[in-house]
């Protein structure tokens, strides 16, 4: 099984000096792409653990949507990227025995945790299928609520952001159909007039 | 399938008529303008008024289970959502002409808030980790948005993000929690986790997940040491948006606690004793003491939150029916008293003034007896002085704790409520002996002058006859 | 062969590099809302590994869910980021501290 | 019989309140005259029926009457209930409680004549007996906690009465939070008895008592404590805040801020001595821990003494009348630790009266003088005010303990009583007793000479309007008088030495002093008040008196002097004329000193400053860090949750 490790270990690899980088880099562009390099290499090991419909969605909905959002919010304000690392260094060494001593902790936890492998799925198993079976009738109830979420994200976010401006030039077809003639034209009566 | 996942819908109701309510009132919002927008208030509030009778209508001692056990019915949580229906009914009624006045009188406020209902409905009636935990985050987004939606105010959208951070946090950290708990049972149904318990020998990564899942209570319910966000998004958000996030969700929070560690973790009851008995001492303490410490009304009522939490958790640590009651008691009660309070806050401000300085209180009684008298009624009652309802409520969590053999727990706790009296007095000493600053009168709606009245009044009420309620909320714990 | 406890500690190391994140950066706000990504695809690990080792597929049906909820939260995060940001023209978390005591 | 007894105690409990009700609620409409009107008829109601209680239990040995009235509520088992217990010891409570309050609301008609708040100081005065009423008649502890903090409620109104007064303030916060540690004390004394008692009716709680004895506790995870004693050093903390005891004192003098009335009726007569009460009524508890009896006991001493010579340097005349409570207090408890109760309840009754009494006549100097306080400037008041003279003095004398009058009896059966207990800490007690005769004497006829004698050293314009009060003034000074001097005489023989109280009272065979007294020394009233010349206790009353003569009216520079040239002494000691007198002089002056050193640092400095606004400070101190750590900032918020997080799985997974 040396196949598995090496793909285990290098995409572990690659996600762990990922993150590590999300955390220290001074630009949060960097910072955010780092973070699709994590996601990306946690779709593999998903792979591995034959979760396929998971770990293309993260990629869909992480790299595709949510990472773009971030990029986007990053771009449009305007930070200055300079500033923005002073006092990094004199907390980094609490910020180290902070990282050290939860990792540890939790190792010697989750190091005690052991179930044996079970054997690979048949070669006809779809993931896919399965999830979408329990997800429409066992979990129909979670759904709808997650249905509710995306709603209330989608309120909440043009209720916080959507900004009409006064002064902003734009086009209202609405108007520009209703118009009548009366509107732009006036007719003027006047006495006809003797040229001089 | 069918049949069986569509059994026992009408359990349900309440919940399908919120969301779809909730979903009207926000198309019709579009089409109202500003001078109509009252019509959504009103819709809202029937809303509430329906729920609450749908929900009374489905009051039974059974306890049904339906969506595939993710959805449980009973008792406790018929009472609790009635409690949450009422606190948000009230909590719209404070909030109306605040935020009439301060030109946030937006669609998304009643919109946000009834979902937010929804959120604490399923977070309520969750028999599964699935489902509290999606109810948890409905509440949360709900609540981040509403301290955010004063758009213009600097305060408000620092506290929201200071909020929204932490909160992040404490669901990420709930999660992992769980995630150990599902690791070791095998299930994500509290029924099943609970009755797994027995079976696992590694006591270690129980302790390990239940460590987690406690944090990510803990923050919502705003214990030590995960409190730090309450005083300052207490301070932060407009007051109509301060009033909701400090009853209802309490509710929800309260139900958050049975379920996962009443209903999942009975089991390793010893276990969670210990973490609870330490994170209610330090909320009384730091809670009690830096009350005192405060200027801002708000903020003293936020310190006084956390340590209200603290005496709520006593009987939950107690680890016994009559426990779990008193602190549904205390739950309850708590929410009626902190609604009158912010209630008063709201009162007392005009526009363009938040009267959210305890030196706007100086010599109230000589501008309004009437809100001096029904304030005072509130102070003593949070200080815990008998006739109010606020002495019951201490008096049964500290029963509890006296007889699961924790008696020194319940004299640091007599002690911390009675360095606790010393703010609320203050508010008394500053309304009725101290001259006032202003003279001018206190203006007040009609309805929110009735509102108020009743609100205190009820602290009076049940506190003189405290044991209907007492008793109802052991027999819907008992079942 | 890969054993559950290499995936648990995976997320482990993941998880507190998030928490080492968020105490870190006193800069910036938006790297803190990565790490709470960060925390939540831990999570997710713990979730998938458990699922697989147990057989059991519910653990994926939560994963499905908390990827939702976490674009649903990104998105507010972000809105509350946005008109924080207009409020006070910075995202610098030194400068968020009118409220305290 | 009994439903027309029971009639009567609710009568003598509503009469007031109803009163109350009206004078308060209506008191625009009744007017000023008609608020007056309707309270002092209710009181009078319940004053007359007291006494027809009295007559009919005490007198005519009619039955004890313990019942419920009303049932509030029942939880868990738990009966809430309002109920009376009509004993011997409830009976002549009720008869004090409602006849000074009757004499108070007769002369506040006088002293409150030009005040704002007319009716509602009469509707509070009115509610405060009902609440004393409810707390003495109480046949059950929840009941008695309710009365408790009533009286203490109405107090605070009262003591804040005039709260444009920033003195007035300060002195109501002050009562208010040095009783929260009394009812803190008393809250769990109550809780322990619900809890090792399973009820918290009186009866059931006394039957109860073989089973609970003997039994410890441990409140302090390794170390066993008697229930006994932790529940009746509880309960007694409560009444260590109600009645003023040492360390717990330093409201009192403060409260005298509040009008003179209330001085009296609250703060001398009535609701200072319900701890004094409450002790008795636990006596079947408080019999068995004979740590919590020696703990009264020296408490009672400490106070008694040292209560008494900061009375001696007080300049403010309803100060001087507010310690020689404290003292006289002091004498009570000490009554109570050497298991004396009926004689502690002796010098309760008497004290109400002749305390009444002065306080009422300080209250009519304070009207004649313009509300004016300040002694030294006062002097020669006899001539012109003849009736304050003749009771004052008469209400001087019994305080003091002259042979015949009612202080007398009742504190000589208390310093009796200590002289034959065995008690630890006894003979400490008993020589503060003795010492505290000399010091009333001396602080008591201080006043009385500084005021009604010597030279008038009040302005020309005080002078030109004195006068004697109004008829409403002094009627009750005399009517108050009366029992000042006889009470004493009659009572002695049954109250103290008698089995008056019958089964009111339980205690101890071994602990039976006052039993033991009426065997081998009581031999009726008259050979009482004639043994007192015998050298003993009157003796040194007299002395006190004769120096207060010597130092305040023949010769005042010599506190003066003294004060002012620590070598007085020297010179007297080279001087022989001053030798004769040296012995007298060097003991009052001396104790003059004590005094003032004591006030200085020891209450003021150490209990006042360190203990009362000491740990009101602290607090604030430490709530004043704290918040720091607050910071504001969101990633020390998040390295909070984390530390916690961190802690709590250190401590419970690892």
């Amino acid at each position: 099984m040396g196949f598995e490790n090496i793909v285990f270990y290098v995409f572990a690899g690659i996600m762990v000096f990922s993150a590590l980088m999300v955390i220290t880099v001074k630009n949060p562009v960097q910072a955010a792409l780092f973070l699709v390099l994590t996601f990306f290499s946690c779709a593999a090991i998903w792979m591995l653990l034959e979760a396929e419909f998971l770990a293309i969605a993260l990629v869909l909905v992480y790299v595709g949507a949510v990472m773009v959002l971030f990029l986007f919010v990053v771009m449009m304000l305007d930070i200055n990227v300079a500033r923005m690392r002073a006092a990094f260094m004199q907390y980094l060494p609490i910020g180290i025995a902070v990282l050290v001593t939860m990792a540890v902790m939790m190792f010697m936890v989750v190091n005690q945790i052991h179930i044996d492998a079970p054997g690979r799925a048949a070669a006809n198993y779809n993931n896919t299928r399965e999830l979408g079976l329990v997800l429409y009738t066992v979990y129909v109830y979670p759904f709808e609520i997650a249905a509710v979420i995306l709603l209330v994200a989608i309120i909440a976010a043009i209720a916080l952001t959507l900004r009409r401006r006064p002064n902003t030039k734009h086009q209202n077809p609405d108007l520009q159909i209703a118009v009548k003639r009366d509107d732009r034209i006036r007719m003027v009566k006047m006495d006809t007039e003797e040229k001089k | 399938m069918t049949a069986t996942l569509l059994t026992n819908l009408h359990l349900a109701t309440p919940e399908i008529f919120i969301l779809s309510m909730a979903s009207i009132i926000l198309v019709v919002d579009l089409f109202l303008t500003e001078n109509n927008r009252y019509i959504t208030y009103l819709l809202s509030q029937f809303t509430l008024v329906v729920a609450f009778l749908l929900t009374l209508n489905l009051f039974s001692g059974d306890t049904f289970y339906i969506f595939s056990q993710t959805f449980v019915s009973d008792p406790m949580s018929s009472i609790l959502k009635l409690g949450v229906y009422f606190a948000t009914f009230v909590t719209f009624l404070y909030s109306k002409d605040y935020l009439i006045q301060r030109n946030i009188f937006s669609g998304e406020y009643f919109v946000l808030g009834l979902f937010a209902v929804l959120g604490m409905m399923i977070m309520i009636s969750a028999s599964s980790f699935l489902t509290l935990y999606l109810g948890l985050e409905l509440l949360s987004l709900c609540l981040y948005a509403m301290v955010a939606l004063q758009r213009d105010s600097s305060v408000a959208s620092e506290s929201a993000m200071k909020y929204f951070v932490l909160g992040a946090i404490a669901s990420g950290m709930l999660l992992y929690g769980m995630s150990m708990l599902y690791g070791v049972t095998g299930s994500l149904d509290i029924q099943i986790v609970s009755q797994q318990l027995g079976a696992v020998t590694n006591k270690t990564i129980l302790a390990f997940g239940l460590v987690f899942i406690i944090v990510g209570v803990a923050f919502k319910l705003g214990a030590v040491p995960f409190h730090m966000w309450v005083p300052d998004v207490y301070q932060g958000s407009p007051t109509a948006v301060t009033i909701f996030i400090a009853t209802a969700p309490k509710i929800a929070a309260f139900a958050m606690l049975m379920r996962l560690l009443v209903g999942g973790l009975l089991e390793i009851h010893a276990q969670w004793q210990g973490i609870l008995i330490i994170l209610a001492v330090s909320s009384m303490a730091i809670g009690n003491i830096v009350a005192i410490a405060q200027t801002n009304i708000k903020r003293m009522l936020a310190y006084s939150t956390i340590s209200h939490i603290g005496f709520l958790m006593l009987g939950v640590l107690s680890g016994t029916a009559e426990g779990f009651a008193a602190s549904m008691f205390y739950t309850l009660t708590y929410v009626l008293m902190s609604m009158a309070s912010f209630g008063a806050v709201i009162i007392m401000s005009r526009k363009g003034f938040e009267a959210d300085k305890l030196d706007d209180y100086k010599g109230l009684n000589q501008r309004s007896p009437w809100l001096a008298l029904m304030m005072l009624f509130i102070m003593f009652s949070m200080a815990g002085v008998p006739p109010f309802v606020g002495f019951w409520a201490k008096l049964s969590v500290l029963k509890a704790v006296v007889s699961a053999d924790l008696l020194w727990l319940a004299i640091v706790a007599v002690v911390f409520s009675i360095i606790g009296a010393f703010y609320y007095l203050r508010i008394i000493k500053l309304m009725y002996f101290d001259k006032a600053e202003v003279s001018e009168p206190i203006e007040c709606a009609i309805d929110l002058r009735w509102v108020f009245s009743l609100n205190a009044g009820l602290i009076l009420l049940i506190g003189l006859m405290p044991e209907s309620l007492l008793a109802l909320c052991k027999q819907v714990v008992m079942s | 062969m890969i054993a559950l406890t290499d995936y648990l500690t995976l997320a482990a190391i993941l998880f507190s590099l998030s928490v080492a994140g968020i105490f870190l950066n006193r800069k910036n706000i938006i790297i803190i809302l990565m790490s709470i990504e960060l925390m939540l695809l831990s999570v997710n690990i713990n979730f998938i590994a458990f699922s697989h080792f147990l057989g059991d597929l519910s653990g994926q049906v939560f994963v499905f869910f908390i990827l939702t909820v976490a674009a649903a939260e990104a998105a507010i995060g972000l809105a509350i980021l946005v008109v924080l940001f207009r409020n006070k023209r910075t995202i610098d978390v030194d400068e968020l501290d009118t409220m305290k005591g | 019989m009994t439903d027309n007894m029971q009639n009567i105690y609710l009568w003598i409990v509503l009469a007031p309140l109803i009163g109350a009700i009206i004078a308060g609620l209506f008191g625009h409409k009744v007017g000023r005259a008609g608020a007056h009107w309707v309270t002092i008829i209710g009181v009078a109601i319940s004053c007359v029926l007291s006494i027809y209680v009295f007559k009919h239990i005490n007198i005519d040995g009619g039955a004890t009457f313990n019942g419920s009235i009303y049932t509030w509520m029942v939880v868990d088992g738990l009966r809430l209930e309002v109920g009376f217990l009509v004993d011997q010891l409830t009976s002549m409570m009720m008869v004090v409680v409602t006849f000074v309050s009757l004499m108070v609301h007769i002369y506040t008609i006088g002293y409150m004549k030009e005040d704002p708040g007319y009716q509602r100081f009469f509707s509070y005065i009115s509610l405060f007996t009902f609440s004393m009423l409810m707390l003495i008649m109480a046949n059950n502890f929840m009941q008695l906690f309710f009365g408790w903090e009533a009286v203490g409620l109405v107090s605070y109104l009262l003591i804040g009465f005039w709260y444009t007064r920033d003195t007035a303030i300060y002195a109501n916060m002050k009562a208010f939070l040095v009783n929260r540690v009394g009812d803190f004390g008393f809250l769990l004394g109550i809780a322990g008895v619900l809890m090792y008692f399973g009820s918290l009716d009186y009866a059931t709680v006394f039957a109860g008592v073989g089973e609970v004895n003997g039994q410890t506790m441990e409140i302090i995870p390794g170390s066993q404590w008697s229930v006994m004693t932790v529940i009746c050093i509880s309960l007694f903390i409560g009444a260590m805040g109600k009645s003023a005891q040492v360390p717990l004192h330093v409201w009192l003098p403060d409260s005298m801020e509040g009008p003179t009335p209330i001085s009296a009726l609250i703060h001398a007569a009535t609701m200072v001595t319900a701890g004094i009460f409450m002790v008795t009524r636990m006596s079947p508890l408080f019999e068995f821990s004979e740590t919590a009896l020696s703990f009264v006991l020296v408490i009672g001493a400490i106070t008694a003494l040292f209560m008494g010579f900061l009375g001696l340097v007080q300049n403010d005349i309803k100060r001087v009348v507010a310690y020689s409570t404290l003292s006289q207090l002091g004498y009570m408890t000490v009554a109570l630790g050497a298991s004396a109760y009926a004689a502690g309840v002796f010098h309760l009754m008497t004290h109400a009266f002749f305390k009444a009494l002065l306080f009422l006549g300080a209250g009519s100097v304070i009207i004649a003088m313009h509300h004016e306080q300040d002694m030294r400037k006062m002097g020669g008041l006899r001539k012109y005010m003849p009736f304050t003279w003749i009771t004052s003095l008469v209400g001087s004398l019994a305080l003091i303990g002259a042979p015949f009058f009612a202080g007398f009896y009742s504190k000589d059966s208390i310093i009796l009583a200590v002289q034959k207990s065995q008690l630890a800490g006894s003979s400490f007690a008993y020589f503060a007793v003795l010492a505290g005769v000399f010091i009333t004497a001396l602080y008591s006829f201080r006043m009385y000479f500084l005021v009604f004698h010597g030279k008038e050293r009040m302005d020309e314009h005080t002078r030109e309007h004195l006068h004697e009060t109004d008829k409403v003034v002094w009627v009750p000074l005399v009517l108050l008088a009366i029992p000042s001097v006889v009470i004493g005489a009659i009572f002695v023989g049954d109250m103290a030495f008698g089995d008056f109280f019958g089964k009111a009272i339980f205690v101890l065979p071994e602990h039976d002093v006052l039993g033991q007294l009426s065997k081998d020394f009581f031999h009726g009233w008259f050979s009482m008040g004639l043994h007192a010349f015998v050298p003993g206790p009157a003796w040194l009353a007299a002395a006190g008196v004769g120096v207060a003569w010597f130092l305040y009216m023949k010769r005042p520079d010599i506190p003066e002097w003294f004060e002012q040239k620590l070598s007085f002494v020297h010179k007297v000691l080279v001087n022989k004329y001053y030798a004769d007198k040296f012995n007298e002089v060097f003991f009052a002056a001396g104790s003059v000193g004590i005094g003032k050193a004591l006030w200085k640092f020891g209450d003021e400095k150490l209990i006042d400053g360190l203990v009362v606004n000491g740990s009101a400070k602290a607090v604030g101190y430490v709530s004043s860090v704290v918040r720091h750590v607050q910071t504001g900032y969101l990633y020390h918020y998040a390295f909070a949750m984390i530390i916690g997080l961190i802690v709590l799985m250190g401590l419970f997974v690892l």
